[in-house]
């Protein structure tokens, strides 16, 4: 192994390269880098560009599906909704920087998802945001939630996109690394869909939207003084955001899409100018070549290594059609935007860059993209847990205590308790097109495509208790859960796209954690014909050595093709009875009463197997709800999940505004029945004449379905468990987060 | 006695606002602005009457609350 | 009825508003650019919701000073009927159409959620249509909709019938739960919450259907 | 030249923003905090030279868009 020459081991340290790395990158070039194409490497051969860690194991994941017009490898996936209409979306974490910088970490987070749409042709339609936080009583975890939730407001409301759903857990997991996963869903014509290919030679490469400052340039960067002169002030490594900008760079964007000028479009995310650069360059076979005294920068003196580095946000690079430069030119003038004429494609496959008339970085294209490092690190098979059998000592009356504390205690659970406080600071219903939002309680958000009569489920999920206790069944789950909800609505579920956030791959067990969650994952994609899109992976989330639980959030998205044809959860009507979909084993362990009540692995590591998830049931089951939606047999559908059947029945009343009663049973202890967490399950809310046809059908089709209750009066009842008002238990729900905010 | 906090911005944070505001300015026909920053200011009346006392708290009061450290400075001037 | 709607860069509800517009009116309406200095001849102008220039400084203050705007105050002066919605209420405060301001919410968070209002004048131009209906239902969505005004100003609002809509359950801290008011004359409106994405029954409820046929039954 | 501009709520306008800042200092322990207010800065980049010029300037800047002088007072600084 060559050692350093020009650079300290400190140096190629601080820039997140092994000695390994760096001999490769020297026999790669055959010669030392410099230190601008030192960081060039640095950001290129990083987790977050190169997935080295991962690449070989998301390749596996089903990724082909017959309504999927573009998989993962683009700025977002695309799936065909019909009418030459098509659906553009991606889920990616923002986690680092909203954790230093709450607010402007998640209003950028927001900030970039949308770009990754909007880069496509789509114009946004809908947000939706993945949170988890550490425990409540953790003195950073109120601070970072609000401006947490401040910063997606501040942002997606002002660019004018819907926020119109999500998910929020706490779990001292995360108190040292909060997640902030945020997701993005565009609409397009299918014949207007740009990509990032930067095809032909000689063809200009144009910058657009904000000016380049020194900003989220690297931690590593800051240490070393020799390309820094001012190294009074430490500089900043957050980006701020600047939604204004985003909104104009939205329509200015759409506007030139609108004509033939664009050959190629990307926005700059991670690692700027560099990564878009290269990224157009590989995917187009080509070589580039960019004057950096054109590139238009916020402050005096900014260095080649500053300005490929810096994470300045609302800025996109083009590849545009030679001759027709001006076209761009004026959109963007017209908007108020820099546009800058920075470069050109060439035949060479190298990246060069010139400064002040000095080249001062040319190195090949291949190496920093498809030929990067791409490591098969050890892994460890997670051990399976025992299965937690019931016991009479889970009576929550040989426990001293009553079904009705039980129900308060769970409802006021951090992660049951209304999100109200947190939703209501989103805007959700403009753009006129937001069917069902966060509002209703509903696991799916529906949004309208402007001006027709169909309409996009979309919903975002993952358990972490499961996945901490069985990163394969956790993995399997969390797309599961995202097709359920979407089922619910009456859509077709069509695709999904992750948000994977694991600790450090370096550990043989969280590699080990990764590689079965993306099983998982695939198992459940495969048999529900549910592929992967679009995705992201975030790893090194941890702190003090220990990882939070594993995290691959999914986000969903399904197809309602007739807007008659739907259904809400707030519709379920008095006197209607309720049918439970779905078989019953009563599954206690890693559920929310185990955890809530029983008291296992409330902040330790997990204890018990979560429930397995049987995916011909869920294919069974889910379709069934489907038809029976589309064939306006229900009023409402819920799929159960934290909490089991009675927290969805409660859901349910409280959405609807009436009453429920569930009956009494024998089959399982009652505990179990109320509050096991058995996947594949549904409840449902039918008219009387809809009780036998829907019961009889299931039973043709093998399906488990049973009268379970029904809808009507003002109380929450369970017959030989709890009894109360509903008012008081909607009371409860909506307290607690409002409560501990102001507390 | 009083203090007074200016935050600020540090230099090379984006200050969208400022920018704006210089902009709408220009448009405004005041075409000697050159550039614009927006910072702010809180004001807060202290029951301290000790000079040293109220400059160290108000200090640790802008590091737990009032100045987003990551991105702002701030000054303290204690009055009367 | 010709109409338009004005767009400003960060606008971002001028198309529900166009939307509304078409479907009471049955036709397009003019979008007219922030830039331009002059309206095209119509009878309703709308000052939609959005952040104008990303409501840097005060909400609506700097839109209040575009070429357009200076238009719109010449006319609603000699009696054009303009109404604006959200941002659009912030603007036409600042622009000096209507009096006070719009400060930030009481709670110091953004708002949205369906909010009910109790129509204070019906005989407006913009509530006539209501019938005999005195509540409604319709989203709110701002950060900034903290209605103030000086005492005296607050009291001729009250005594002139200036006030049209209040809130029932004041989300913001407004006075007097002011939700809109409009100016003496009676031609220019302003108001918080938003008739414009209550007008389809997948809205969850369509009454803001009524503000716009009162404009075109006002003007037929 | 550089113009500093302070503009503040008028006395008697409530400042919600003020209020909560007193008190979720008074949450955190600081006890001493009888009120706060906010009110914000903006620093011009002004291209004249004279003082008197600048100062009539930046005056006509604050009356038509800086501040909103129904609720808000603003000062002028002008330095070197
Ligand atoms: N961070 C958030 N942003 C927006 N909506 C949220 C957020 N967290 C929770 N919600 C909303 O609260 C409701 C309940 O969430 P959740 O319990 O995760 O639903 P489900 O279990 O049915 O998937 C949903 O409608 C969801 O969209
Ligand atoms: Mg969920």
């Amino acid at each position: 192994m060559r050692a350093p020459d020009l650079f300290t081991s400190e140096t190629v340290a601080e820039h997140g390269l092994s000695e390994d790395e760096y001999a490769l990158i020297c026999e790669r070039l055959g010669r030392e880098p410099n230190l601008t194409e030192l960081g060039i490497f640095s950001v290129m051969w990083s987790e977050h560009c190169s997935y080295k860690s991962s690449r070989r194991h998301l390749k596996k994941l089903l990724t082909k599906g017959k309504r999927v017009i573009q998989g993962p490898g683009e700025n977002a996936g695309v799936i065909d909704i019909d009418d030459g209409d098509v659906i553009i979306f991606k889920m990616e974490s923002h986690n680092h920087p909203s954790y230093i910088e709450p607010y402007q970490g998640a209003a950028t987070g927001v900030g970039g998802i949308m770009r990754d749409v909007f880069t496509m042709g789509a114009r946004p339609i809908a947000n939706l945001n993945a949170l988890r936080f550490g425990d409540p009583d953790h003195p950073k975890t109120k601070s970072l939630l609000a401006g947490v939730v401040r910063g997606i407001g501040g942002y997606g409301n002002c660019v004018g996109v819907p926020t119109v759903g999500g998910e929020t857990n706490f779990h001292p997991g995360y108190n040292g690394n909060i997640l902030v996963n945020a997701m993005c869903v565009g609409h397009a014509k299918a014949d207007k869909v740009f990509y990032s290919a930067a095809k032909g030679v000689g063809n200009p490469v144009f910058y657009v939207g904000s000016k380049t400052g020194r900003d989220g340039i690297h931690g590593a960067t800051m240490a070393s003084a020799e390309f820094d002169d001012d190294s009074d002030a430490k500089r900043p490594t957050v980006q701020v955001g600047d939604p204004f900008t985003e909104k104009l760079l939205i329509e200015a964007c759409l506007e030139l899409m609108a004509t033939d000028v664009i050959i190629a479009i990307q926005d700059m995310g991670a690692a700027g100018l560099t990564s878009s650069s290269i990224e157009m360059a590989d995917k187009g076979g080509v070589g580039i070549k960019i004057n950096l005294d054109k590139v238009p920068q916020r402050e005096p003196g900014m260095t080649p290594y500053e300005m490929m580095l810096s994470e300045s946000q609302e800025r996109m690079l083009m590849v545009l059609t030679p001759g027709k430069e001006n076209i761009a030119v004026k959109i963007f003038e017209k908007w108020d935007l820099d546009v800058a004429n920075i470069g050109k494609t060439t035949d060479t496959g190298r990246l060069v860059l010139t400064h002040k008339r000095k080249t001062v970085c040319d190195i090949p294209i291949a190496p920093l993209a498809d030929d990067a490092p791409n490591l098969n690190r050890p892994y460890k098979k997670p051990k399976k847990l025992p299965v937690l059998d019931h016991d009479p000592m889970f009576d929550p009356i040989k426990r001293g205590s009553d079904y009705n504390s039980v129900i308060k205690t769970l409802l006021a659970h951090p992660n049951i308790a209304s999100k109200r406080w947190i939703w209501e600071q989103y805007d959700r219903t403009v753009m006129g097109d937001t069917i069902d939002s966060s509002q209703s309680g509903g696991g799916a958000a529906i949004v309208r495509i402007h001006g027709q009569n169909k309409a996009v489920a979309i919903a975002t999920d993952c358990t972490p208790r499961y996945c901490a206790a069985d990163p394969f069944e956790g993995g399997k789950q969390a797309v599961v859960e995202t097709w359920r909800n979407l089922i619910c609505t009456g859509a077709m579920p069509i695709a999904i796209t992750d948000c994977l956030n694991f600790g450090n791959p370096e550990r043989a067990d969280i590699m080990g954690q990764f590689v079965y969650a993306i099983k998982g994952i695939d198992a459940a994609c495969r048999a529900l014909d549910y592929p992967v899109v679009s995705g992201n992976v975030s790893l090194y989330n941890e702190t003090n050595q220990k990882a939070i639980p594993p995290t691959p959030a999914i986000g969903g998205v399904g197809l309602i093709s007739d807007l008659q044809k739907m259904h809400t959860i707030a519709g379920a009507k008095d006197g209607h009875t309720l049918i439970l979909i779905g078989a019953t084993k009563g599954w206690l362990g890693a559920s929310l009463y185990a955890q809530a009540i029983l008291g296992y692995a409330a902040d330790k590591d997990p204890a018990h197997a979560p429930p397995p998830v049987d995916l011909n049931a869920e294919k069974a089951n889910g379709n069934y709800i489907r038809k029976l939606i589309n064939n306006r047999r229900l009023s409402a559908a819920h799929d159960l999940s934290d909490g089991g059947l009675a927290l969805a029945a409660i859901e349910m009343a409280f959405s609807c505004g009436h009453g429920i009663k569930l009956y009494q049973q024998s089959e399982i202890p009652l505990y179990a029945w109320l509050f096991g967490e058995d996947q594949a399950r549904y409840l449902i809310a039918v008219d009387e004449f809809s009780i036998n046809p829907v019961i009889s059908t299931a039973k043709s089709l093998g399906i488990t379905a049973k009268k379970v209750g029904e809808i009507g009066g003002t109380r929450l009842i369970a017959e030989g468990a709890f009894d109360m008002s509903l008012k008081d238990a909607h009371m409860i729900y909506e307290s607690w987060l409002p409560d501990y905010m102001a507390s | 006695m009083k203090a007074i906090i200016h935050i600020e911005l540090k230099p090379g944070v984006l200050d969208p606002q400022g920018r704006t505001i210089a902009r709408s300015l220009a448009h405004l026909g005041f075409g000697d602005v050159k550039g614009a920053r927006q910072g702010k200011t809180i004001e807060l009346d202290l029951n301290t009457e000790d000079k040293k006392i109220a400059q160290a708290q108000v200090k640790e009061m802008c590091e737990q609350l009032l100045a987003n450290t990551v991105i702002e400075n701030y000054h303290i001037k204690i009055t009367e | 009825m010709e109409t338009a709607v004005i767009v400003f860069p960060a606008s971002n509800c001028e198309r529900d508003a166009c939307v509304a517009l078409e479907r009471v009116t049955g036709k397009k309406p003019h979008r007219v650019w922030h830039g331009d200095t002059e309206l095209p001849k119509v009878d309703f102008v709308i000052i939609p919701g959005g952040f104008s220039y990303g409501d840097y400084l005060r909400s609506g203050a700097i839109a209040a000073r575009s070429p357009i705007v200076q238009d719109i105050v010449k006319k609603a002066k000699t009696g054009l009927p303009v109404a604006g919605f959200c941002n659009g209420f912030q603007i036409l405060t600042e622009a000096g159409l209507l009096p006070g301001v719009l400060m930030r919410n009481k709670g110091l968070r953004f708002i949205c959620k369906p909010q009910t209002l109790k129509i204070t004048n019906s005989r407006s131009m913009f509530t006539k249509a209501y019938g005999d209906k005195r509540e409604i239902t319709v989203p709110i969505a701002h950060f900034d909709g903290n209605y103030f005004a000086d005492k005296p100003t607050l009291e001729k609002l009250e005594s002139s019938g200036q006030i049209v809509f209040k809130y029932v359950g004041n989300p913001n801290g407004s006075a007097h739960d002011i939700a809109g008011i409009c100016n003496e004359a009676g031609n220019v409106l302003g108001m918080m919450p938003h008739p414009e994405r209550a007008i389809d029954p997948l809205h969850g409820g369509t009454d803001g259907t009524a503000f716009f046929k009162s404009i075109l039954e006002a003007r037929a």
